[in-house]
């Protein structure tokens, strides 16, 4: 046998998936609850909770768009480590393509996600 | 043949071998070990050792009082001087242990822990929890993997010594995955196969506890010494015979009888008191409990279950917490195979075959009468058993005679010559024909299962915990029986791939041969000392006659000659062996 | 049949193929897996509204609408029972992930890590909720 | 017909009832594949799987192969899987699975080198690797006695010091099936109980081993190893503290000064 030393890269991408899966095990639910279904709906919600003027506040505070970054950015890494592992498991044998959309997408996202909150400034 | 050329091979690989092994390596790196077993290392059958191992530590104990309770507990047919090198050794092995990483049981301070044990004047039983033999395994095994020296050869099955030019010169195996034969060279042999226990019908032993290097050591002339005295523990689980470790009775757990009385008091081990107390009652030598039971039973004192009479072992008192900490795997055990809570009902034990005290005669530094061949743990005898081991000796024992043995082969094989390999090729060959015979047998008709059964029963009527001429004289005639029987042996299975029913045939012409030498040795004693008691006029101890080692030898087909050897008395002359108040009156 | 001795090792592997069928630890740990797949569909739904949000007042707005459609409360309502179902099995894999957590000298058991963790995102939850609703209701 | 009598070492009382065993065969030497067998074989409460294999063995066919030997799950040889699940068989019992049928397979994710033996070699190279002995700070002398060694300190590993080696935890992990070059959990347990043990100072030196690409990230927290362990010693624990370990490994050695580090 081999044992192949070789250090593995994955702590990067391990990290990331346990902060978004704490993340989204931590404020999933209700989050998904308030935009998809509770101000939709107006249940439990005012209609006027996710306006524009109020996001636009929360996005511009910096803490609120540290959030919103965190939730977005690490919500899409914990997805897309998890995926890229689940087509190993189903014996897909994931090689580099699956590799680079599992984790590209992602960092994309999180490209976008900086992009978009920088666009609107800090206060 | 595959021809493999060691310096020093060891066959068998449990505490001893193991411990073997890594002296030898330590000894000299440049010698080539080969370390033979026919299991992998950590399923040995060390493993299934629960209480502990004996060390002299505490500042109110000695080695003077290591040496008299091991003494007297062998009824003084041990080699007294060496025992004296046994106890003034258990200390140094016990801390080389703990530099290795066997996690002891501890007390707050960091130091290691000591526990009661039956037959001890003061404590001295080193443990960890109740899996020291486990963890004394895995660490000497996983320490083992330090040594590059140490070349393994698992899953290989001893079938022979190869000897040459009056000396042993190596061993002959069977590759178990293939089949296939191997010729191990060595300049000096160790044998440390462990004890024969699976002769007897109910025993604590594991499967592969078979005497096969007792049975390889005796066909090559070396005589086995004190086979008569078989180690009946007095707590085994009914029908099975799983160990409840001694270290129950050490915690402070009581037998009791059918009526709940601790009967113990009535055969010379009282008075009762509720704590332990070293040498009384509970914490009374092994043989003295197990006879206690027979006595109970013949008095219709004791209970009655599906596999017979039984006895209560009761924890209760020592709650839980306790329980969990010391004794975990006796609490799994109870729960698991008889889903009883110790904490809430007592145990139902009754006594069953445990320990080999005899085995291959050795000196006192291992060496067999066979130039180059050595022998350590259950497989030999010492001497520092005697008529009845104390329990927590055999786990030092595989440390301190291990690492002799591994030094003194070492240095007979740096100052051997090579042999003769063709010879020894020949010599090789022939004993793998006739191993390849059983194979071949097509049209033999016994069951090995059959013919093991027969003699475990056999075995059990003769040889139990009281003897008599008749039952002993039955089961020397059916042992003979059966080894005729045994050439007529049929091996269903001709394959060669792990073809473990042609091991079982081999092992079954190991056990009638290491049964035999046990009956003969047995009715030839004509007294009672130790684990070897006898009803038909010889209840009485004989120093006169029976001061002395009994010596086997293998006779061929016919039955075994006994002859007797000297027991060495340095500084204790045989004296009476008393316990509870009545050892304190005699002053043990 | 019939090799010469010692010649007859064939080692057989056995496939893997549909090994998460054979029992229900693991149907249940794929199950577990494939809440992934909601967690990326939502975290896609949150960067749209994050892009919209960037993008001014009326794209703002959109999102919003987009978001009362019934096919969105539909699909929200499952991305609600995957996500939670995710938050479940988060918190009772979490002792064994963690180091052993001493409390009084005394090892937390396993069964108080998971309720630690799950009253955890219940506080965490009910905080974010009547955060939102406080502060801009 | 009545059946032959029980085996030596067991003694089981008879209750007339019987119970089906379906048991995995492959003789390299005759099969291509393995096959089922089915056995019938008296049953009694209180009988093992063991002890119906014991059965068959000595009565109704002497070619089947098993390990086993201490009977009391602590060896570690019986770990076979019994109805799918890896168990060792020493330690279940029929009654629980009475009236069904008993199916008994090889270990999972192992090579079958004949019936329910598997080759082992794999795992046994693996403990090889790991180092699993202490490795003392500096050579303590034995006339200096024991090393201190407080119960706390010894309650840390004691866990992890339990493994029988059983390999039930590698027949439970999925990710060593597919990925048989995986170190696995009953060896990071192992390795974990040396790195935890106060007289060891060895952690450096396995680093290597779980930081690498055969080493713990390829865990992803099924978990089943951990429920299987007849020894309750939660290998996935071992192997998951070890991932956030190597992870500060990944990144501190990016901010230590080269050479630098301990």
């Amino acid at each position: 046998m081999s044992i192949n030393l070789k250090r593995s890269n994955a702590p990067v991408f391990w990290l990331l998936f346990g902060a978004g899966g704490m993340l989204s095990a931590l404020v999933g639910p209700v989050l998904v609850f308030i935009t998809g279904i509770g101000v939709p709906l107006g249940l439990l919600l005012p209609e006027n909770t996710l306006s524009y003027t109020h996001v636009h506040a929360l996005a511009h505070s910096w803490i609120g768009a540290l959030f919103l970054f965190a939730v977005v950015a690490l919500f899409f890494w914990h997805a897309g480590h998890r995926i890229y592992h689940s087509l190993h498991d189903l014996g897909l044998h994931p090689g580099a393509g699956a590799k680079l959309v599992c984790y590209g997408v992602p960092l994309l996202a999180t490209l976008i996600a900086v992009y978009a909150l920088a666009s609107m400034g800090y206060s | 043949m595959e021809i493999y050329a060691a310096d020093v091979a060891i066959v068998g690989a449990g505490g001893a071998g193991l411990r073997a092994a890594i002296a030898v390596a330590e000894a000299d790196p440049a010698l080539r070990i080969a370390l033979i077993s026919k299991v992998y290392p950590m399923r040995s059958h060390t493993v299934a050792a629960e209480g502990g191992s004996a060390a002299v530590v505490q500042s109110q104990d000695s080695l003077d009082y290591h040496f008299n309770d091991t003494v007297g507990g062998g009824d003084w047919l041990c080699e007294q001087d060496v025992v004296e090198y046994f106890v003034a050794h258990c200390p140094e092995e016990m801390v080389q242990l703990e530099h290795w990483g066997c996690p002891w049981s501890r007390k707050p301070d960091g130091h290691v822990n000591v526990r009661a044990f039956g037959g001890m004047k003061i404590e001295r039983t080193w443990f960890a929890a109740d899996k020291t033999g486990f963890h004394m395994l895995h660490t000497l095994f996983q320490t083992s993997i330090k040594y590059p020296s140490i070349r393994r050869f698992d899953e290989h099955f001893c079938i022979d010594l190869v000897d040459a030019d009056g000396r042993v010169q190596g061993i002959v195996a069977i590759e178990i995955r293939s089949g296939r034969f191997i010729l191990v060279k060595a300049k000096a042999v160790i044998i440390a196969t462990g004890g024969a226990g699976r002769v007897f019908r109910e025993n604590t032993n594991g499967g592969i506890v078979t005497g096969d290097g007792m049975a390889l050591a005796y066909r090559h002339g070396v005589a086995l010494r004190d086979m008569e005295f078989m180690q009946y523990h007095p707590t085994c689980m009914p029908g099975t015979g799983l160990l409840f470790t001694e270290a129950c009775r050490g915690e402070g757990g009581f037998l009791l009888n059918k009526d709940g009385y601790r009967y113990l008091q009535d055969y010379g081990l009282g008075p009762a008191q509720d704590k332990p107390r070293n040498k009384y009652m509970e914490l009374g030598p092994r043989d003295r409990l197990s006879q206690a039971f027979w006595y109970e039973q013949q008095k219709g004192r004791t209970l009655s279950g599906p596999y017979g009479a039984y006895v209560d072992l009761d924890l209760r008192h020592l709650g839980k917490a306790r329980l969990l900490e010391r004794l975990p795997q006796i609490y799994e055990m109870a729960e698991t195979f008889m889903g009883i809570d110790p904490a809430k009902q007592p145990i139902p034990v009754r006594p069953a075959v445990h320990y080999t005290m005899g085995g291959i005669t050795v000196d006192g530094r291992c060496a067999t009468s066979l130039p180059g061949l050595y022998a350590v743990g259950e497989c030999a005898s010492v001497g520092i058993h005697g008529a009845n081991r104390l329990g927590s000796n055999s786990l030092a024992e595989l440390c301190v005679f291990g690492k002799l043995a591994g030094t003194e082969a070492a240095s007979f094989a740096k100052s051997a010559p090579s042999g003769d390999t063709k010879s020894l090729v020949a010599r090789a060959a022939a004993s793998q024909q006739r191993i390849e015979e059983l194979l071949k047998n097509s049209d033999g008709s016994e069951r090995i299962a059959t013919l093991r059964k027969e003699m475990a029963q056999s075995m059990e009527e003769g040889c139990g915990i009281y003897r008599l001429a008749g039952s002993m004289q039955a089961t020397c005639d059916k042992l003979m029986e059966l080894r005729q029987r045994f050439r007529n042996i049929k091996v269903e299975d001709k394959s060669r791939v792990w073809n473990s029913n042609w091991l079982m045939a081999i092992e079954l012409g190991y056990q009638l041969e290491v049964a035999q030498a046990i009956a003969h040795s047995a009715i030839n004693r004509k007294e009672s000392r130790g684990a070897h008691q006898r009803l038909d006029g010889y209840e009485k101890r004989d120093d006169v006659n029976y001061l002395k080692h009994s010596l086997a030898y293998f006779n061929a087909d016919a039955a075994p000659r006994i002859e007797y050897g000297a027991v060495k008395i340095t500084k204790s002359q045989p004296g009476i062996r008393a316990y509870g108040a009545a050892g304190d009156a005699a002053g043990h | 049949m019939n090799t010469p001795a010692g010649n007859g090792r064939r080692p057989y592997m056995r496939s893997m193929q549909g090994w998460w069928r054979r029992n229900t630890f693991y149907v249940e740990y794929m199950i577990h897996e494939a809440t992934a797949l909601f967690v990326a569909a939502y975290a896609v739904v949150l960067l749209v509204g994050l892009v919209r949000l960037s993008q001014g007042q009326a794209a703002w707005n959109a999102w919003l609408a987009a978001l009362r459609s019934p096919g969105s409360v539909v699909f929200h309502v499952l991305v609600l029972a995957a996500i939670s179902y995710h938050a479940w099995t988060w918190f009772q894999i979490m002792p064994r992930t963690l180091p052993p957590v001493m409390l009084k000298g005394k090892r937390l058991s396993a069964a108080a890590i998971t309720r630690s963790g799950l009253a955890a995102a219940a506080i965490v939850t009910l905080m974010v909720f009547f955060l939102v609703r406080g502060l801009w209701a | 017909m009545a059946r032959p009598e029980m085996q030596q070492d067991t003694e089981m009382p008879d209750s007339g009832k019987t119970i089906v065993m379906d048991v995995l065969r492959y003789r390299p030497e005759q099969d291509d594949r393995p096959v089922l067998q089915s056995y019938e074989v008296p049953f009694s409460d209180d009988m093992s799987v063991l002890q119906g294999l014991q059965y068959i063995k000595d009565y109704l066919d002497g070619s089947l192969s098993f390990r086993w030997s201490c009977r009391m799950a602590i060896c570690g040889s019986c770990g076979m899987m019994i109805n799918g699940r890896p168990q060792l068989a020493c330690k279940t019992f029929l009654r629980d699975i009475y009236p069904e049928h008993v199916r008994v397979e090889a270990l999972a994710h192992f090579p079958i080198e004949r019936d329910l033996v598997i080759v082992m070699d794999d795992f046994i190279e693996k403990l090889e690797s790991i180092k699993p002995y202490i490795i003392e700070k500096q050579p303590r002398p034995l006339a200096e006695g024991e090393y201190l060694q407080t119960p706390a300190e010894r309650d840390l590993y004691e866990q992890f010091s339990s493994c029988i080696n059983c390999m039930l935890c590698y027949a439970a992990c999925p990710q060593y099936g597919l990925n048989p070059k995986f170190l696995g959990p009953g060896i990071i347990a192992l390795l974990h109980r040396y790195n935890l043990d106060s007289r060891d100072a060895g952690a450096e030196q396995r680093k290597p081993l779980v930081n690498s690409e055969d080493g713990v990230y390829n865990c992803t927290a099924v978990g089943f190893c951990s429920e299987v362990c007849p020894k309750l010693v939660d290998p996935a624990n071992a192997v998951n503290v070890n991932k956030m370990e190597a992870a500060k490994d990944y990144f501190l050695r990016l901010v230590r000064p080269r050479g630098g580090g301990k």
